[in-house]
């Protein structure tokens, strides 16, 4: 049989609520989406961006990538020597790097995985498509997102860890 | 007399002008319910702000989404009862419909004041059941079928308490007409102050609980909403409507839940009365519209308040509910009315 | 659209063999009430066919497998690193619980023991995710039952949880964010007292819930003895977390077998029970540890001592040969798994146990004899996670 | 957790079933502190049950579910695509069969994982499948957590467990042809679209060592 407490009480949440939303100190918790964006974090993993100076087509994201979501095809040439009077070197140069995010499930391998600083997490999240083949992003649509990557955070107190630097043009 | 439409009409005309207030109020006050509750107040309380974008802060989106269910295909189950199928809606619609012949919105701003008003009003409001019952049973659907069973065991079972409340209401009230039942609150007094009137709810408080449970029940909302529950029987004997047949069944709920609304008003909160003001001067058919329509937002705040905060019951606690406590509690309600009747 | 002949057959098929399920449940009398796959009161997609005599069920039996993707199988065929990503999806809810078992499991064999410092982070984002779980079952509790209002607030103080979580991994959902001796990261500034509010948000959306679920009469109506599980058959069916403390069995992985490489030693808790066995048990139960997990973050986030977050371990992750099984206590339950190693880059058979595959099994003996919406409570109260019982 | 406490309980309980099960009990392995293995005849599968159950107190049931020890034809797919690139041939040999803890002679073998609270410690049992005869006695009137796991692992690796009560597929379709967990089932995800992970660096033109400089 009802009792009067647990129902009187559950009223005064409810009302308690609706004064909270209506009262401009309060407000609702909801975000009107296309009009105003929340901010991720800065460590979210929105979109892969692609630094392409630094990679050397070593295939370690792609073998890594647990969804084989990653293309990378390559062709070998020469670069102009680190050194004045060194001899020229012979370097990778990126044909193709793709990712596909119709595939890709965020894991985060390939970044963690590249030895040589290419590939960083941007929090940038609006690139739904229409068509999925739009998904498959290639090396100058993961480049331009190197734009909106983030400085990397300093870490809390008692840390260790050494605060890596993204690279800017 | 005083009578805000001075004009001497034919009887073609005027009940005309009825048929046409009645079919245009209909829709806009389940409108106004489904906008301003269904949306707005219970977004509020569930900290958001409901829709935003059609209309001015989104006050148009229930019109827009009645423009989308009449888009909508009429699906007919196959192996539906075709006939009934397609009447159940508004067998619903017309219970609603008739309710709101007899409510008064002023001295002379009343559809038809039949001397049985209230009598009237419970008897229509039982005529939706039959229309539910036609619903779940011909839609060939599990769900429906026990929807539909569900709603009449439950109409059936909330009917009782509600008559009973209102019999302690029409006991002091002395009448069943519903100006009646207004006009007793107007002139009553409270210790001899009468610039309020004497509202029952001050005498009947113990029946305007029981009624306004019963209405709950009766417009099978939350925590009596077992005839729709959505997590388990997915919408009760709406599962195979869609359309416009849906939309009679939604203006049905939220016209009859203004309509019930404003029948609490009339029977306890002293209906269109003004107070301080002579309740057969001309300003009452002027003021009296507001006034009601300000008790049915708050009697339906009560109502929507309940639904957005209770979880529901189980089938047999609602009846258990109903037969073991509201019923008694009702009679003793009518037989110490009765007693102070006499002894005052 | 052009439809193949294939595609054709493959619907017939479909059909065929839905037809025969149905026809395997069909009753001579009584009515067969078929819920799901889609319905809203299996949040995903279980199955369920309850033969009922009006509205009581004679019997009630789950069919899952709308969502199996066949784990253990795509386990065999992804490295070490690479399996953390894909189990995230198990209980997707909690979801860096699920790394938590088998990490620990994969440290035991190889010999390693992450840092003192990952270890307490660690330990702080596994009661973080049983905290994002738990609340949203409070909140998918009052949608289930009729009371709509507590699955907004859940939603929006589960929030708070998964921002923190986000800030920490990168990942709402799927953190991806233990490593073998280790994690990943260490913690951004600032992170340890934005928790602290977080967890002051959530103990004040348990009293709300109390208020306006927990200790509401009609809920309680609605779910004191119904679905009794007595202790004896709690632990022949596996049932395990709040389902089992809510048979009154004292028994959690947290304070009792408590495996290498978590922090729970370190801080001062109670392990709730409840004696009755039935539906609001579970639920109190559940109520009860979301408090007590906050307390939990609360103690660990004041004391995570310095140091580094990751273990020396070699680059590329080969696990010596052997057979280690790892459970902890997952918001939903006792979670394991059983890694076979043959000393490759691959585990070479990873069974793994979920706590609402136990959980569910229940749910043919103890829905009989009881009406329809008592199945929707007892469901609801046993709280499963569609990933977690197909995995 | 010291050593050598838990070390003792393990022998204890070893011991104890020992004394129960008789001949039934093959082997065991325990890792001292950590955990214990114990393999038995199938004849004494039930009787381990309720042995477990009734007289040693291990009353909660964790799992069942089988193993499959053949090594995989396909290993990880990718790593006979990745050898083929780059060697031209598949260099791996053939490893031979091994059963893990506690040992075993079969190919399939039936594991399951019992708890006993008082104790707080659990038990893995053992037991092996012969080829010709996939089967292994029910423990479903044992521990009535059993039937659905018996059900996956029937449908998953193609078991028997008579006495059953109602041995269907749980998560397959009804026409589901095969066991998807024995390693001969070969994962088609991974065969269906090529390993993107092969090098494709094309080399510089006329230059025929470059890929030995790489």
């Amino acid at each position: 049989m009802p009792k009067v407490p647990g129902m009187i009480k559950g009223l005064g949440v409810t009302f308690g609520e609706m004064v909270n939303t209506l009262k401009p100190s309060g407000g609702p918790v909801t975000v009107q989406y296309p009009h105003e964006k929340e901010e991720p974090t800065a460590r979210a993993r929105g979109v892969i961006a692609l630094h392409e100076e630094n990679c050397t087509a070593c295939m370690l994201c792609s073998r890594e990538c647990p969804d084989w979501c990653i293309y990378i095809e390559a062709h070998k040439t020469l670069a102009p020597p680190r050194r004045e009077g060194g001899k020229p070197r012979q370097v990778n140069d990126l044909d193709r790097f793709s990712i596909d995010y119709s595939l890709c499930m965020y894991c985060g391998i390939c970044v963690e995985v590249c030895p040589f600083e290419a590939l960083f997490w941007s929090p940038e999240y609006e690139y739904s498509e229409v068509r999925i083949a739009d998904l498959l992003h290639d090396k100058d649509r993961l480049g331009e997102w190197m734009e909106t990557v983030p400085d990397f955070e300093p870490y809390e107190a008692g840390s260790e860890a050494k605060v890596k630097k993204v690279p800017r043009p | 007399m005083n009578t805000v439409l001075a004009l001497d009409l034919a009887y073609w005309q005027e009940t005309s002008i009825k048929v046409l207030v009645v079919a245009i109020l209909v829709p806009t006050t389940a409108l106004i319910l489904g906008i301003v509750f269904l949306f707005k107040v219970m977004s509020w309380m569930q900290s958001r702000l409901g829709p935003q974008e059609a209309g001015p802060r989104g006050l148009l989106q229930l019109l827009a989404d009645g423009v989308k269910f009449l888009q909508k295909e009429d699906l007919v189950p196959d192996r539906a009862d075709r006939i009934v199928f397609k009447m159940a809606p508004m067998i619903v619609l017309i219970s609603t419909v008739l309710l709101y012949v007899i409510i008064p919105a002023g001295p002379d701003l009343i559809v038809e004041d039949l001397p049985t008003g209230i009598f009237f009003a419970l008897a229509v409001s039982s005529l939706s059941v039959i229309g539910i019952l036609m619903a779940g049973w011909a839609s060939a659907n599990k769900y429906s079928l026990m929807g539909g069973l569900r709603a009449a065991g439950q109409l059936i079972a909330y009917e009782l308490p509600m008559v009973l409340a209102v019999v302690g209401v029409v006991i002091q009230a002395g009448t069943l007409s519903m100006q009646g039942i207004v006009l007793a609150q107007a002139n009553g007094e409270i210790f001899g102050f009468s610039g309020f009137g004497n509202p029952f709810i001050l005498t009947q408080f113990v029946g305007f609980f029981i009624f306004l449970a019963a209405v709950q029940a009766e417009l099978t909302q939350a925590p009596f909403d077992m005839p729709v529950a959505e997590s388990e029987i997915v919408g009760g004997y709406q599962v195979e409507y869609s359309g416009f047949r849906f939309l009679f069944f939604f203006l049905g709920e939220f016209a009859t839940a203004f309509a019930f609304a404003a029948i609490t008003s009339v029977l306890f909160l002293g209906g269109w009365y003004v107070p301080f003001v002579d309740p057969t001067s001309d300003l009452q058919n002027y003021l009296g519209p507001i006034v009601l329509f300000g008790k049915i937002m708050f009697v339906s705040f009560l109502i929507f308040w309940f639904r957005f905060t209770y979880p529901r019951f189980r089938e047999d606690q609602l009846q258990t509910f109903a037969w073991k406590f509201l019923i008694p509690l009702s009679l003793v309600n009518i037989l110490a009315t009765a007693v102070l009747k006499v002894v005052f | 659209m052009t439809v193949t002949d294939s595609q054709k057959l493959a619907y017939v098929a479909a059909q065929a063999a839905d037809a025969r399920v149905n026809l395997e449940f069909e009753t001579d009398d009584g009515m067969t009430l078929n819920m799901g796959p889609q319905h809203p009161a299996t949040h995903g997609t279980l199955r369920i066919i309850a033969k009922l005599d009006g509205e009581q069920v004679v019997s009630c039996e789950p069919l899952p497998g709308y969502m199996h993707r066949g784990y253990e199988k795509l386990c065999e065929v992804r490295t070490y690193p690479q399996v953390t990503a894909l189990v995230n999806r198990i209980d997707w809810l909690g979801s860096f619980a699920n790394e938590v078992p088998f990490i620990l499991a994969a440290e035991e064999l190889m010999g390693i023991e992450a840092p003192p410092r990952a270890q307490h982070i660690r330990t702080i984002l596994f009661e973080l995710s049983r905290v994002a779980n738990i609340s949203l079952f409070l909140g998918d509790l009052g949608i289930q039952l009729g009371g709509l209002t507590i699955g907004f607030y859940a939603f929006r103080d589960r929030e708070h949880v998964l921002n923190q979580i986000e800030a920490v991994t990168g990942g709402r959902f799927h953190p991806n964010f233990d490593r073998i001796g280790g994690l990943k990261d260490d913690l951004p500034k600032g992170w340890i007292a934005e928790t602290h509010t977080a967890m002051q948000k959530l103990r004040d959306f348990c009293n709300q819930a109390e208020d306006l679920l927990i200790g509401n009469e009609i809920f309680q109506a609605r779910t004191r003895g119904v679905g009794i599980i007595p202790p004896e058959v709690a632990l022949s069916y596996g049932l395990s977390g709040p389902n089992l403390r809510g048979s009154g069995v004292e028994w959690d992985l947290r304070k009792h077998a408590c495996p290498k490489g978590l922090a729970y030693d370190k801080v001062d808790w109670k392990v709730w029970t409840h004696p009755d066995g039935d539906s609001f048990s579970r639920c109190w139960i559940r109520l009860q540890e979301t408090r007590e997990a906050t307390k939990i973050v609360d103690q660990l986030l004041d004391t995570i001592p310095a140091g580094p977050v990751m273990a020396k371990v070699p680059r590329i992750i080969k696990v010596p040969e052997g057979e280690a099984y790892v459970e902890t206590e997952n918001p939903l339950g006792a979670m394991g798994y059983y890694v076979v190693s043959k000393g490759d880059l691959v585990p070479f058979r990873v069974k793994i146990r979920s706590a609402s595959f136990n959980n569910v099994s229940i749910v043919p003996w103890v829905t009989r004899g009881v009406l329809v919406p008592d199945v929707i409570s007892i469901l609801a109260s046993l709280y499963f996670i569609l990933g977690d019982i197909d995995r | 957790m010291e050593e050598t406490p838990t070390d003792d309980l393990r022998e204890e309980v070893l011991a104890a079933f020992a004394a129960e099960l008789g001949d039934g009990l093959l082997e065991s392995y325990i890792r001292p502190g950590n955990d214990l293995w114990i393999r038995v005849t199938r004849d004494a599968w039930p009787e381990l049950a309720s042995v477990a159950q009734r007289k040693l107190g291990f009353t909660f049931f964790d799992f069942l579910s089988a193993i499959d020890w053949l090594p995989s034809p396909f290993a990880r797919d990718m790593d006979s695509q990745e050898d083929l690139a780059v060697h031209g041939r598949d260099e791996k040999a053939p490893t031979p069969m091994t059963q893990g803890y506690a040992g075993g002679d079969t190919r399939l073998q039936v594991f399951a994982r019992l708890l006993s609270m008082s104790r707080q410690m659990g038990i893995t049992c053992k037991v092996d499948v012969p080829d010709d005869d996939p089967s292994v006695p029910t423990w479903s009137s044992t521990f009535a957590g059993a039937n659905w796991h018996e059900r996956e692992t029937c449908e998953m690796y193609g078991i028997d467990f008579p006495g059953h009560p109602n041995l269907i597929k749980l998560y397959l379709p009804g026409a589901f042809e095969g066991h998807p967990l024995r390693k001969d089932f070969p994962l088609l995800a991974r065969r269906v679209k090529p390993w993107p992970g092969i090098v494709d660096v094309e080399p510089m033109p006329g230059n025929d060592d470059a890929e030995a400089d790489a």
